[in-house]
């Protein structure tokens, strides 16, 4: 009933390291359908050995971002119909990740850096204390939660140039990350973060292309939260010359 | 090849300011180099800017100029980025640094022929 | 690139921008009247304030462009380590030397 | 092609199965309290935190704070929401715990929760609950959560063991203790096995085999189906939640299923049926308000009203709230809608109920302790807690308090523990050939018989049940089990093989289907999300019974047992005299 007699010409990035290859695939197109159920379509039905990630299915783990029609996705929100022109398809793994099969990205260096940019919190406070009275208008708790939302799907990570250029660079989403923590009033400790983004990969490797912003899915602003950093990290240079 | 679209005025402008500033750091040893004739040999510098006459060579200049100013504002539109507590319209940044450029430089431009 | 090339680049952009827009400035006025050798001669040589202006132009621009050069080196071509960093200080003074000898051949030689 | 020796063999002391609220908590508590050097490793069919449902939580996180709430408020709830099944020293444990397990959170993990204008935390109240006591960060609480453990854990000296998938508790020659886990590292498609001293079981159930299901796509029921094997009793496996508001977008996107949050029939969502009307105060006074197993039969019997095949579900109508109010109020669910194609603001959204949570589990002590030593249950794998239903906010409560207990336990159960155990061999070789069986059969397409699956457990053993209905499912499954055994998938590359892990979901899936509707039938009365059109009543309080359903040779052995009231008895309550009934103010 909803099966119309069209098809979408779908190209897929297969293996991994020197034997990547591109294989063609014909398959149905329905309405409602995403670019994730194009790709399970495939392994499915026709070819079982195809390989992809994905858990909630509705825009919350970030663990099915791939390429598609070489930009980054998240395909299970992503509309067939948003991004294909004449029925085209080309999907490829996420870019700047190593690939460890098919359309599977390894995102350890993503979640190292991670931890690296100190994007994790530093405790004032323990389990026996109550927890602490925050006025939610106030203008750290505000820049704090313009970018809490993010579900590390890399999407930024593979849109920007910069990490595809510089191995050392955090990227935006771990830089994002530490500016959300420098900027949580409960964080304990601040000079660790401005330390760990001032580094040779830090935030003033970013160029502010704004790649990450332009794709993320969850229209945060990577780039905002990164040059916050870089004012930071220059307020703290003139205050303590370092 | 995987490659993301970049066609998005911030990815322009980031190309323009980063090829502008290396034919700027290309040129500017050249440019060095013929203002020190002024000493040595100052008709070879004035050789210079008689040939620098030629409209071939003005365009040239004026190019140069261009990469100059669009440099400039685009990197005095950075550090306001980066700087100035960030404001939303950003784009609206970027088309106006290029525009400033534009017009100093068609300025010079008009002086010049 | 990390938070001291960040401000060296930074600073020493900031110290150019007034001075790139005199430069400029200069220019256009000094187009109109046709440049000449003894024109430009004539209005820089024996004064102080010229090789000030220059002189911090040349000075700022080498570390700018040392810096600015240093990371597309590193990222389009992938030089890392030492080899980067001979290579940044030879354009910093490489440019210092150059424009040093340029701004002196104007002003005071 | 594989045999025992071509098993890699790893030790450590801690072993800890999953990322859910409970893995990620029982990982920091271990890490915290264990003895110096003590060795953990986290294994996880997804990626860390990537993966599971507790990241998928959406309302938030059940907790007393005061303002007239309390924890004994909280319990009352829970048990009259559990219809007097739960266990309730581990139903008190829970709502006692979680005033420390959200400080904790909050302080020391890093979460960060709404706040009311002074600076205190906000808390709503979710239906079934007398006081405004959920706490939630947006409407996307468990990314908050999730996220911020994860990072936790990451930044520990912590053993991980990515896209590693648990498939054989493997237990000592005595069959007393256990002695490890049996994995696919699925990237390779090879086999290893894991002896620890304590065994964390957190795989957070997951009812995916039904035809519309929330859950995330790597819970396919692993951990229960392997504890049944081990010889472990379940509890309450009868016990399927339903959510009323699913989304139905067809059956080819991946899409249908997911949750359309409560909060939209809470602020004054309509349901409309395939006439066109509204149908809800048919069925209960309070219409769409009513608590999620009463809406999700309502739609049901709607449902079956209509016999046309274009429309199959019902629809939520939110325009009439103001289309631009809805954008605002709702815009991650509107947002959602809009990606795969409806308008939720301006138009209606075709809805089912969905299968949302798994209330059945594993027998545990309040301690996460099992009847396996050094096996543990903790999360939505662990039976008890909820009794017969679960209250909307209780499940990552849930998960996180008993996570944090299961950590802190093993840690010190270990101090007792001074040798890793053997395996048993023979056990070992069994649930290698038992995930290698599809390697050497024709290869064929596992997805049919899911998709059988899903529609049998959907029309007989869902929303409404029947002893008819269900004697009919247990045939049909026994049916379909057995057709999988002759699906056969290539094994020309195994690495990251999905069809492969399919094949495994399903083995899981087919074998806790059969139980729950053995369990089903064993239920004679209808009580909270179990609902019998042949025993509509709920039967006795007083008399209250659990099931109790355990391997027995090839069969599916269920047991009734009393429930005991340890703390209050049915009728009566353990608040103050003077206590109003409810603190909410009526909507
Ligand atoms: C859409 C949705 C919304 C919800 N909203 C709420 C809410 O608002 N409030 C609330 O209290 N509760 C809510 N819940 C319920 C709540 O998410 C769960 O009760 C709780 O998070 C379960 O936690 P867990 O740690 O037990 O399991 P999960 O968080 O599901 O984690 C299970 C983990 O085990 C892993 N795993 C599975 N099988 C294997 C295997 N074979 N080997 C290795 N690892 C394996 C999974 O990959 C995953 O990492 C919601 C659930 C869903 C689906
Ligand atoms: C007034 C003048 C100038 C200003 C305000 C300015 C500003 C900047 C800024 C902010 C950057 C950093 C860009 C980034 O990190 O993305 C930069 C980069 C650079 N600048 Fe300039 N600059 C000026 C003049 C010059 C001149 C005269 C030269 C050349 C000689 C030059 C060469 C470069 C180069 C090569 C780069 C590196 C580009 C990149 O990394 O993409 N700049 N400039
Ligand atoms: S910032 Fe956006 S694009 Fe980047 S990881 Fe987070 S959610 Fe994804
Ligand atoms: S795209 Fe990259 S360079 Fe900076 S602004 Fe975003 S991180
Ligand atoms: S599958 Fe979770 S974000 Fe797409």
């Amino acid at each position: 009933m909803e099966v119309k007699a069209e098809f979408l010409n779908v190209t897929v990035s297969r293996g991994s390291g020197d034997g990547v290859y591109q294989e063609a695939f014909q398959v149905p197109a329905y309405d409602n359908q995403t670019v994730l159920d194009v790709v399970s379509w495939i392994q499915q039905n026709v070819d079982p050995t195809l390989t992809y990630r994905f858990a909630c299915r509705v825009g919350m783990c970030g663990s099915c971002a791939m390429m598609v029609n070489g930009q980054p996705r998240w395909t299970c929100r992503t509309h067939v119909k948003k991004v294909s022109t004449n029925q085209k398809l080309k999907i490829e793994p996420l870019r700047n990740l190593p690939v460890i099969k098919d359309l599977v990205a390894d995102m350890d260096p993503f979640f190292g850096k991670w931890v690296e940019a100190e994007g994790v919190h530093h405790p004032t406070r323990t389990r026996y204390e109550p927890i602490e009275q925050i006025d939610p208008q106030d203008a750290a708790r505000t820049t704090a939660n313009e970018g809490i939302e993010c579900i590390n799907c890399a999407v930024c990570y593979a849109a920007c140039d910069t990490v595809t250029n510089n191995a050392d660079y955090l990227g935006p989403a771990a830089l994002q990350r530490a500016w959300t923590v420098y900027n949580d009033v409960k964080d304990a400790d601040k000079s660790a973060i401005l330390d760990a983004v001032s580094g040779k990969g830090g935030c003033h490797s970013c160029h502010s292309i704004g790649s990450c912003t332009h794709y993320c899915p969850n229209e945060l602003n990577p780039m905002q939260a990164i040059a916050g950093l870089k004012r930071a990290t220059s307020k703290s240079f003139f205050k303590k010359g370092r | 090849m995987k490659r993301p679209a970049r066609t998005h005025p911030l990815w322009l402008a980031y190309i323009l300011h980063r090829l502008s500033g290396l034919i700027l750091a290309l040129f500017l040893p050249v440019h060095f180099y013929v203002l020190s004739q002024a000493i040595t040999n100052p008709a070879l510098l004035d050789g210079f800017l008689k040939f620098a006459e030629i409209p071939v060579v003005k365009v040239a200049e004026y190019g140069l100029v261009f990469l100059l100013a669009v440099h400039m504002f685009g990197g005095l539109r950075l550090m306001a980025l980066e700087w100035l507590p960030w404001t939303a319209p950003q784009k609206t940044l970027a088309a106006g640094a290029v525009g400033a450029a534009f017009f100093l430089s068609t300025i010079f431009f008009l002086q010049a022929v | 690139m990390d938070i001291r090339l960040y401000m060296a680049q930074r600073l020493s952009a900031l110290v150019m921008a007034p001075l790139v827009l005199g430069h400029i400035a200069v220019m256009i006025y000094a187009v109109q009247s046709g440049i000449t050798t003894a024109e430009i001669l004539g209005r820089t040589q024996g004064s102080i304030l010229w090789f000030l202006f220059y002189g911090t132009f040349v000075l700022a621009v080498s570390v700018h462009a040392a810096v600015g050069v240093r990371v597309i080196l590193n990222e389009w071509l992938g030089i890392k380590g030492n080899t980067l960093n001979l290579l940044s200080w030879a354009i910093g003074i490489g440019l210092l030397l150059l424009g040093g000898r340029a701004v002196l051949a104007v002003t005071f030689l | 092609m594989f045999t025992v020796k071509d098993i890699e063999r790893h030790d450590t002391d801690i072993l800890i199965l999953g990322t859910g609220g409970a893995g990620l908590f029982a990982a920091l508590h271990a890490q915290q309290s264990a003895p110096e050097g003590t060795k953990i490793t986290i294994a996880v069919k997804g990626l860390i935190g990537k993966c599971g449902c507790t990241r998928m939580v959406q309302g938030g996180y059940n907790v007393a704070l005061g303002g007239g709430d309390t924890v004994e408020r909280h319990f009352m709830d829970t048990i009259n929401g559990g219809k007097w099944l739960p266990n309730q020293d581990m139903a008190w444990r829970l709502c006692k715990e979680a005033v420390v397990r959200i400080r904790e959170l909050e302080n020391e993990i890093g979460c960060f929760f709404d706040r009311n204008s002074d600076g205190t935390l906000h808390q709503k109240a979710f239906a079934g609950q007398t006081a405004d006591r959920t706490v939630h960060k947006g409407d996307l609480t468990g990314i908050e959560i999730i996220n911020r453990l994860m990072e936790q854990v990451l930044s520990r000296p912590i053993e991980k063991l990515q896209e590693h998938r648990a498939i054989g508790l493997i237990p000592t020659k005595d069959g007393k203790a256990l002695s490890g886990v049996l994995m696919i590292d699925m990237r390779t498609g090879k086999f290893r096995f894991v002896r620890a001293k304590t065994v964390l079981m957190a795989t957070g159930g997951g009812p995916t085999m039904y035809k519309y299901h929330t859950p995330s796509g790597d819970k396919t029921m692993d951990g229960l189906a392997m504890a049944l094997r081990v010889g472990l009793p379940l509890r309450d496996m009868e016990m399927v939640q339903f959510h009323p508001t699913g989304l139905l977008a067809g059956e080819h996107t991946r899409m249908t299923g997911t949750v359309l949050e409560e909060g939209l029939r809470g602020a004054g969502g309509q349901l409309i049926n395939h006439n066109g009307a509204r149908f809800m105060f048919d069925y209960d006074a309070k219409g769409e308000r009513a608590t999620r197993d009463v809406v999700s039969r309502g739609i049901y019997a709607e449902m079956r009203k209509n016999n046309n095949p274009e429309q199959v579900g019902v629809f939520i109508s939110m325009a009439h709230l103001g289309p631009d109010n809805v954008r605002k109020k709702f815009s991650g669910m509107v947002k959602r809608c809009a990606d795969s194609g409806f308008d939720l603001a301006a138009g209606k959204v075709e809805v089912v109920p969905t299968a949302h949570y798994f209330m059945g589990g594993v027998v545990v002590d309040v301690d996460t302790r099992t009847a396996l030593e050094g096996l543990y249950v903790a999360g939505e794998d662990a039976g008890g807690a909820h009794g017969s239903n679960r209250l909307g906010g209780n499940g990552v409560a849930n998960s996180t308090v008993y996570g944090g207990i299961a950590g802190d336990t093993m840690a010190s159960d270990l101090r007792s523990m001074l040798t890793l155990r053997e395996p048993d061999e023979a056990v070992l070789e069994s649930e290698l050939e038992r995930a290698i069986h599809p390697l050497i059969k024709q290869p064929a397409l596992v997805l049919p018989l899911r998709k059988q699956l899903q529609e049998v457990m959907w029309e007989d053993v869902g929303v409404m049940r029947t002893q008819t209905g269900m004697k009919r499912a247990l045939k049909n499954i026994a049916e379909i089990s057995q057709n999988l055994m002759e699906v056969g998938v290539s094994n020309d590359n195994l690495a990251f093989n999905l069809t492969w892990h399919d094949w495994l979901n399903m083995r899981s899936l087919c074998d806790i289907s059969q139980v729950i509707a053995e369990a089903g039938i064993a239920r004679e009365n209808s009580r909270g999300a179990h609902f019998r059109e042949d025993f509509p009543e709920p039967g006795e309080l007083i008399d209250s019974y659990f099931t109790v359903a355990k391997q027995s040779g090839k069969d599916i052995e269920v047991t009734r047992e009393p429930v005991e009231f340890t703390i209050v008895k049915p009728g009566e309550t353990i608040l103050p005299d003077h206590e109003p009934e409810t603190l909410v103010a009526a909507q």
